[in-house]
């Protein structure tokens, strides 16, 4: 996976679930290496499926997903794990360990790298450091408030460097303080080279940050604009 | 894989059984019953074919000679035929005397003490797999034989009732195995169905399968293991109860004893928990890994 | 409880059982398996029970008597002694013809026709319950007596015998059945546990926990009923070809008929399977109800 | 419960859980019948803790909670199944039941009274089709994006007319547009007399409605204001 270009290609794109919901609608898209990209649309636009295309844990209906110029649906299982240790992703609904301490809900990630302990013991208790969990290190998720789950969901997703991050709807449950402690980080991150593509319904961290805006509406792209604004005003 | 890897695997399987604590607990109950259940059986059917095979030992034929017969040679002939284990000679004194005593009537003891009718004879002790009528046969064909008697209606019921409880007893013993065997990967299914979602993280976080099934495998293995130690204890131990009540009560009953049993039933019970512990995880998390 | 919530409940049980589909059915197979032990093992046991009672019947103790003896006042007098189930007088014309023929030696047939030494006696077969000591003196004391015979050793094994196969028989069963009965629990407890979310949520929305309990408590039942009734169908059917089997190759073992184990079968398992499948649930959701 | 004034009292309560993290400290407020008021506060302030203290989903370490003059901590266990009916509560994580369909997790309020099958199938798509879910009555909550549950979650709570509704982040996951529409839905039940109690981290709507709000920080109560605004600002 090293040395791959991370570019994500959709070409017609269509997801229909197995219960006749069409959820996605011949998208045709091109994210760079480095960009920054909103995802904006109204509830059920097909945000959080766009997302699951890209770490396959859906396939398309009809259309191709490629990433690196890898078509997703030909790939096999181990090429599959090996992608997606490689893509950090801020579940909207978080997808956390219930048996695992925060802490290791975090390393998992190295885990699966069959990272050092040493790296363990560096890498985690920083990255904790950076989303304000340290002390809530030896604590299992459901012990922690919405926002708190939200982060560590946030501290897994980049602990081991991702070369592309998918955060869905990453600030949903936090403050407006804090959720632009995470753009700070998420826009760092970007910096360094890392891809980030983020859905959100934050119509103020959108218009202020003037990035890429990709605009769905019903399963259809409505809208896709370099240094856009949230848009759907009434 | 990684020395490290592994010991994050066993880690990984100790803690995962200890924060599900009640849940296998339940299953290490449930696997430990079932194999309590397929121990005691084993018990019972060693049991039961060690005894049939003494109730065989008693099985004989008896061959009447002729007044002129040569016992001696007889003998050695007899002993070369298929399906003869061991020959006694009885001499018709001794027979007269067996069997006045036995009847236990004072007169008849006499009067064969005074003028015996009866012949001399032959007993023979069969081997298992004896061929009866071509034995008998071979039997009434020496020289110098009066007649072969053997009871035949019992002899014959006799070998069909052991072979009978031998099928009876092997077959429930595969078929209790069998079940003991489902329901140990059923209720490692149940446990892992509890934790489904936990496989679906894992997956998407980019764990690959063999990451995943390791620890779930080590998991199943550890309750099987345990399931398989605490049955091995409590049967032994209720085996061994139950040797000294049967021994007080009825010391004829000719139990085997718990040396001759307790190194099958280990290696039985101790494989079929480890097994399927690891088998029943891994067929249960099969399904839940295609994410 | 209005009808309508009863009917609400029994929806609720049978689309909960439904829609965690894989599960009930695991469930269902272990509860199952586990009856169809129970239910082997009650067979099992009832033969042998079955089988010892009709050993029993073969006990029998001889009473020899004196030339003068006035047999018929005898018999009368031993009927009403405690343990005689049955006299039968045997005269000793009868005695030689049956002594002449089962030893099956010509000579001393011959013999005994001619100048008979044996004395008339009375067969007396027992009860289950006798006193075999205290039977004894009392016959000796009786007029005309010459000897009582009874194999002793044989008789007195045999009772005690009996008397273990028993205690063992019932140990078993009741062991068996709490076994089956909590592997029954603990399979419904670990389908709760998968589902212990659901019953925090419908208690924070307001649902008492009997509109919680019932539910779970018929899927409890309805997966207790469902194992009982295969169960059933599966033993029957397989006692049904072990009788054939039985039958054609040794027709003397005395198995008992279908129909004298079916009922019993039925109610055994149909009650362990329903009870504890309700009782299961119940056990498994209180501690979830603590919200 | 009905005719009981739904009144809410915090009279010192602190909560402290179990693992030793203190929630809120020595809270002492009063909510009136027919109030509408924004709970505010950053990540992990306490605003969850406050609500299920409401619900009695957890009871406070010292101090007592209040509802109609009741002590909480004293009710038997019909009482709190009562209380808990007359309840209407947005979970922060929804809190679905996974084996049911939409419709049947918003008639299983109305089945814990016992309500008419009549009134079932008249009420549940009313208020389906107010959330804008009628479509999607018979599929299962894992079948939903995250604005739709929260949607089901908004359904479930109000369809049985309750006293008091507790929401709790109900906006996290939806559109502007549509936590609009959800927001006029709120202010429409509390003009019928309907208490309301509402965590957000929602600026723009807070500022907007300029209704009562009550801030916490560190699970200290640090401003009570009736037509207040978000605050917290830097
Ligand atoms: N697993 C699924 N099975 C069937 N339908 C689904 C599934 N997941 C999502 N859908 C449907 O697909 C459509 C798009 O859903 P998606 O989750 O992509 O929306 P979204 O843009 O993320 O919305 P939100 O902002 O509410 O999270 C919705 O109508 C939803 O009901
Ligand atoms: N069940 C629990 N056990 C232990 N600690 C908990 C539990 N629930 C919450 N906490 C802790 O209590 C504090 C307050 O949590 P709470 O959920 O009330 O915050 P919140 O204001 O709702 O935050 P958010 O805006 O992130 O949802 C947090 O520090 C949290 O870690
Ligand atoms: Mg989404
Ligand atoms: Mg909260």
């Amino acid at each position: 996976m090293i040395g791959v270009i991370w570019v994500i290609q959709f070409q017609g794109v269509s997801k229909i679930y197995s219960n006749g919901v069409a959820a996605l609608h011949d998208i045709n898209i091109h994210i760079e290496k480095g960009e920054f990209a909103f995802l904006v649309g109204p509830s059920g636009a097909g945000k959080s499926t766009f997302m699951k295309l890209i770490i396959r844990k859906e396939l398309p209906t009809s259309g191709q997903v490629l990433v690196g110029h890898k078509n997703l649906a030909k790939m096999k299982a181990g090429e599959v794990s090996l992608l997606r240790r490689n893509i950090g992703f801020i579940f909207q609904d978080f997808k956390l360990l219930p048996h695992k301490t925060v802490f290791e809900n975090v390393s998992f990630a190295l885990e699966v790298i069959e990272a050092s302990k040493k790296d363990i013991n560096r890498q985690v208790p920083a990255v904790l450091e950076l989303v304000g969990l340290k002390d809530k290190a030896n604590i299992f998720p459901s012990e922690l408030s919405g926002g708190e789950q939200q982060r560590v969901s946030l501290a897994r997703a980049i602990v081991n460097r991702p070369h592309l991050l998918l955060a869905d709807e990453p600030t949903g449950n936090l403050d407006p303080e804090t959720s632009w402690g995470l753009m700070d980080l998420l826009l760092e991150i970007n910096k360094r080279g890392t891809t980030v593509i983020m859905s959100t319904h934050n119509k103020n961290i959108v218009d202020k940050l003037r990035r890429r805006v990709i605009a769905l509406d019903s399963g259809r792209m409505i809208r896709d604009e370099q240094k856009g604004g949230y848009g759907f005003e009434n | 894989m990684k020395i490290k890897t592994f010991w994050y695997f066993t880690k990984e399987a100790s803690t995962g059984l200890a924060r599900n604590g009640l849940m296998s607990l339940t299953a290490v109950i449930t696997i430990t019953l079932a194999l309590i259940i397929l121990g005691s059986f084993y018990i019972v059917v060693t049991n039961v074919n060690h005894f049939t095979e003494m109730a065989k030992g008693v099985l004989e034929i008896r061959v009447y000679l002729k007044e002129d017969a040569d016992a001696v040679s007889l003998q050695n002939r007899m002993l070369s035929f298929d399906g003869v284990k061991e020959v006694k000679f009885v001499s018709k004194t001794e027979a007269a005397n067996w069997l006045g005593k036995t009847l236990g009537i004072k007169e008849l003891h006499n009067y064969l003490a005074a003028d015996n009718p009866l012949p001399d004879m032959i007993n023979i002790r069969l081997e298992d797999n004896v061929e009866l009528k071509e034995l008998t046969a071979r039997l009434e064909s020496l020289p110098g034989i009066d007649e072969v008697e053997y009871g035949k209606d019992f002899v014959e019921s006799m070998l069909l009732v052991i072979q009978v409880i031998w099928v009876i007893g092997v077959s429930l013993v595969v078929i209790v195995g069998l079940v003991v065997l489902y329901i140990i990967v059923n209720t490692i299914r149940l446990t892992v169905f509890a934790r489904r979602k936990e496989i679906e993280i894992m997956k998407l976080v980019g764990a690959t399968d063999w990451f995943i099934r390791w620890p779930f495998m080590l998991e199943g293995i550890m309750l099987g293991m345990g399931g398989a130690i605490l049955a091995t204890i409590i049967i032994s131990k209720g085996y061994h109860l139950l040797i000294a009540y049967v021994k007080e009560l009825a010391p004829f009953i000719p139990l085997l004893s718990e040396h001759m049993v307790n190194g099958g039933l280990f290696w039985l019970v101790s494989l079929v928990g480890l097994a399927f512990g690891a088998i029943g995880s891994l067929m249960s998390i099969k399904k839940f890994l295609k994410v």
